[in-house]
């Protein structure tokens, strides 16, 4: 029952053009490698959905893999804009459905929950809510007060990058959670990329780590440092010098192209990108151990 | 001493926290403040941050709210859902940081959009976690420089609510938090009257009142009880350049 | 900033007559050491929430200490009855509020989210619904359909029994999680029950077992060995012949009686019941280590 | 080789389970009909408990279905929450297992009072997660002896929902499970028919039809196609007595 294939093999079988591509992660756990493999599969009119659409969707959109975006901050966190996404935006050739970050991850509890809607108390800020026709109201039937109702999500595909996973799927995440989860279960396929794959065993000595059981999953791919410039908790830094340096690149169409060619187009794939990076990358990110507690689960 | 206006703002909203606050942070400023608070007179401050972390003790300065070292050392870690559930539309959340491209007078902020929403001027990047923070978290600050094009008479989208169009519109909408407190600025500090309306209630040593006014895009009203703030401190400023941004990212 | 005091002061300033009280955990973790401290003190007129009322609320029944019941399975797990509780609600001595699993535990998750309400899809099977006027019908607002709506649970107290917690109440559990944290976000106090009493440092390094922050917490006990005859995973096995036994136990008045006087009112706390429960008993419910796998988070 | 009537009962509900199932799990016999699955035909299935525990591996037989030893070596654990919505609700579980005080004849359960609800001759447990499993599981299964006053022509209360008055009533419902598929009692097996009625299909050897009828509290129908189930294999009858229910407590 091995669901263990490479990541090219993953995006080519599960993601198809004008597909609704979740790919997962809040700052942490970013899926890289995958966006990048899925520009080099030359992907179009894809809606990319993300609370953050973060480095990887501006180069996705540079890619012209894009026609939609679905958000909640588009920003480059703690450097400023993503230059791309802007200029398509208000350019208009980049169609938008925006919400809050708490409307964003409230559409896809609902999506993972299996209700159609969720609701949240109102914020008493409207504008949002009069620009976007999903965003509705809700009577709520002990009070008679109306809340405010987001509708479910339901991406085709999720991708998440976890630290380690079994060969069947089962993954174990530590660090910030984001929306992994709920995305995982919102998602009608999900494509894992792990830093390791495990033993079962492994999985199995720490129930409570799981976060995504093997059976809601397609693909495992065993892909190490996939988040870069993201990162994994544990494994590698972020590698911050890259966000700030984006900035620079997004400056000029020229560049970016540029870029795209040097570090996508002209890797085969996230191994030899790695490679690439060089030694003082590497050292730059490496990160000393410091370990959990031990847990006793006791042996009943 | 001498200080820059970052220091200036970053040593102003450290001191508007109290000990024990439970806070929502952001980056830049805001973390500044909230780290220098809880090494100053509010050691058991709880830093939250969106991306799930409670608690955090960042052993150096992060970058993005979402960086690894705020998750080594912290109490706890959640998901964006329960922190957006369990600890801000729940109420356990004293105090938030706001920030945006444009406050108006009653303190609503855009962070969305310059222009129309359909065909902007300038695209911003969109609330985040500011539409609710600014309408649950039970205090709110912002902080920002004090420049015209900043503070217009009425903001062209209203991404989180400050008090609307006065205080009873935002106590008819029924949100839990109390609004906005203040906003500290490089020259003096605005708060709102019993209307919400911002006000003027302290300047820094050295500013004129006149200052803030060309400052500021409505008819800014002086407290008749104005206020002159506090020089930072020798210690302020020591823990600011030497323990917390070292390299002088944010308070350059 | 310690909230460390006695379960007897705890429940003390903290339970009042009249309260409505969660103790909670899923047949895991279940605070009888509270339970009996609660009859100890004589608390009456109480509203008992648990999805499973168990034993521990049908020794506090027994004892005179409630006056409704909020719960959704009225069994003794894979015994049989409550005899107690049945025999209460088929005299009409006992106010029942009833609810599916799904409905008691959507109760507390809008609770602990700070929502009037939570929406749940439609399960055909009505007569619940027709006896219970808290459970409505909310409307959809992007299809139309009607799906159920159950209200937000805010216990007075939540007992929380938890493995390990530091002396400000930053808690971590594992094993069965059952509604320990939406218990410990919904209700307006808690009351933190630990095995162990450890250093901030031990929390601190393992952040995402931490169900529980301190700040929500009003006092910290420490109580071993407080769940028995339910169990703390890793510390003590469940006594499953204790589960047995009440069942026989509770078959007579006279007998429940004798054992609350022997078992509650006759020893001074948890510490001289386990030690009366004896060498074999200890012995029995002895658990050997089975431990996680180590996690790093990096040293950052 | 000599059975019970639990063994015959358990041997037969786990000849329903396929290989990779998604199984939510009950304590009693569904226990040890799941586990007998999986050591024999369907080594891939995966039992879930509504404790919150998925892909359990029980070193012994749990007492409750919050037994720790249903934790230790599972694949994973989350709250009930998350078992009842993204397990449960988000269509994630193939196979449900019910049991109830009453079932009549469109499948429909009672689990929770004999009498008027306001007050009841018998109060029962009530629903616990079967409301749910009984909507949502993609197939459900019963197992329970063959009674007359277990099967009466309707329910006193519905606490779960089999096909109501009839397979239209379910489906215009629309609620997401394929709803009761079969019924194992210790004399044969029912099934709905097209019109969601539970009719006899099978019958244990050596039982007669007149039995099965006399034991039903309706006019039970028999299929056109009956058929006569398997004796229970050495195998499985050993793997539950020495292996799964070595001291008896439910296959006695």
């Amino acid at each position: 029952m091995t669901k263990l294939c490479s990541l090219a093999e993953a995006v080519s079988q599960h993601v198809h053009d004008g597909d609704c591509v979740y790919a997962a992660g809040f700052t942490h756990l970013i899926p890289f490698a995958a966006g990048h493999e899925m520009i080099r599969q030359g992907r179009k009119n894809l809606t990319l959905a993300r609370a953050t659409p973060d480095l990887i969707y501006d180069q996705m959109v540079a890619a012209g893999c894009a026609r939609k975006i679905i958000f909640s901050y588009m920003g480059n966190p703690g450097v400023g804009s993503l230059r791309i996404l802007r200029t398509e935006v208000e350019a208009g050739r980049l169609e938008v459905d925006e919400y809050s970050h708490f409307g964003m991850i409230t559409r896809l509890q609902a999506g993972a929950s299996g209700l159609p809607f969720l609701p949240m108390n109102p914020t008493a800020a409207v504008d949002l809510e009069q620009s976007n026709p999903n965003i509705r109201r809700v009577i709520d039937p002990y009070s008679g007060r109306e809340l405010i109702a987001v509708p479910a999500l339901h991406p085709d595909v999720a991708i998440i990058h976890v630290q380690r996973a079994d060969v069947n799927g089962n993954a174990q995440i530590w660090g910030i959670l984001g929306e992994q989860k709920e995305v995982a279960f919102a998602a009608r396929k999900v494509i894992l990329t792990a830093e390791e794959i495990v033993e079962e065993d492994v999985i199995r000595s720490d129930p409570n780590r799981t976060m995504i059981p093997g059976f809601i999953v397609s693909a495992v791919c065993h892909v190490p440092y996939c988040a870069h410039p993201s990162y994994t908790q544990g494994y590698y830094d972020r590698d911050n010098a890259f966000y700030l340096e984006w900035d620079k690149i997004s400056e000029s169409p020229d560049a970016v192209q540029a870029w795209l060619q040097e570090w996508v187009y002209g890797v085969r794939d996230s191994l030899e990108y790695w490679d690439k990076l060089g030694a003082e990358v590497h050292n730059r990110l490496k990160v000393n151990p410091r370990l959990a507690s031990p847990v006793n689960y006791g042996d009943y | 001493m001498e200080h820059t206006a970052s220091e200036l703002m970053t040593v102003n909203a450290a001191r508007l926290l109290r000990d024990g606050d439970v806070v929502f942070v952001g980056v830049g400023l805001p973390n500044l403040a909230c780290n220098l608070a809880r090494r100053t007179h509010a050691p058991n401050l709880v830093m939250i941050y969106e991306a799930g972390v409670i608690g955090a003790r960042p052993a150096r300065l992060p970058l993005s709210i979402g960086d690894p070292t705020l998750v080594s050392g912290a109490l706890s870690v959640c998901s964006m859902y329960d922190i957006f559930t369990l600890y801000l539309q729940r109420g356990n959340v004293d105090v938030g940081f706001l920030g945006g491209a444009q406050i108006d007078k009653f303190g609503n902020i855009n962070a969305t959009v310059i222009g129309p929403y359909d065909h902007p001027k300038v695209r911003l990047p969109g609330s985040g976690g500011s539409q609710e923070i600014a309408a649950w978290a039970n205090r709110c600050y912002i902080i920002t420089p004090h420049q015209k094009r900043r503070f217009p008479e009425k903001v062209d989208f209203r991404t989180s609510a400050g008090f609307l169009s006065g205080k009873t519109e935002r106590q008819v909408a029924g949100v839990r938090g109390g609004g906005p407190q203040a906003v500290v600025t490089d020259l003096g500090i605005l708060e709102p009257d019993e209307n919400g309306e911002l006000i003027l209630t302290a300047l820094h040593p050295g500013v004129a009142v006149e200052q803030a006014v060309a400052n500021t895009g409505w008819a800014l009203r002086v407290s008749d009880q104005l206020k002159i703030t506090e020089l930072p401190g020798e210690e302020e400023l020591r823990i600011l350049r030497e323990e917390l941004d070292p390299t002088g990212i944010y308070i350059k």
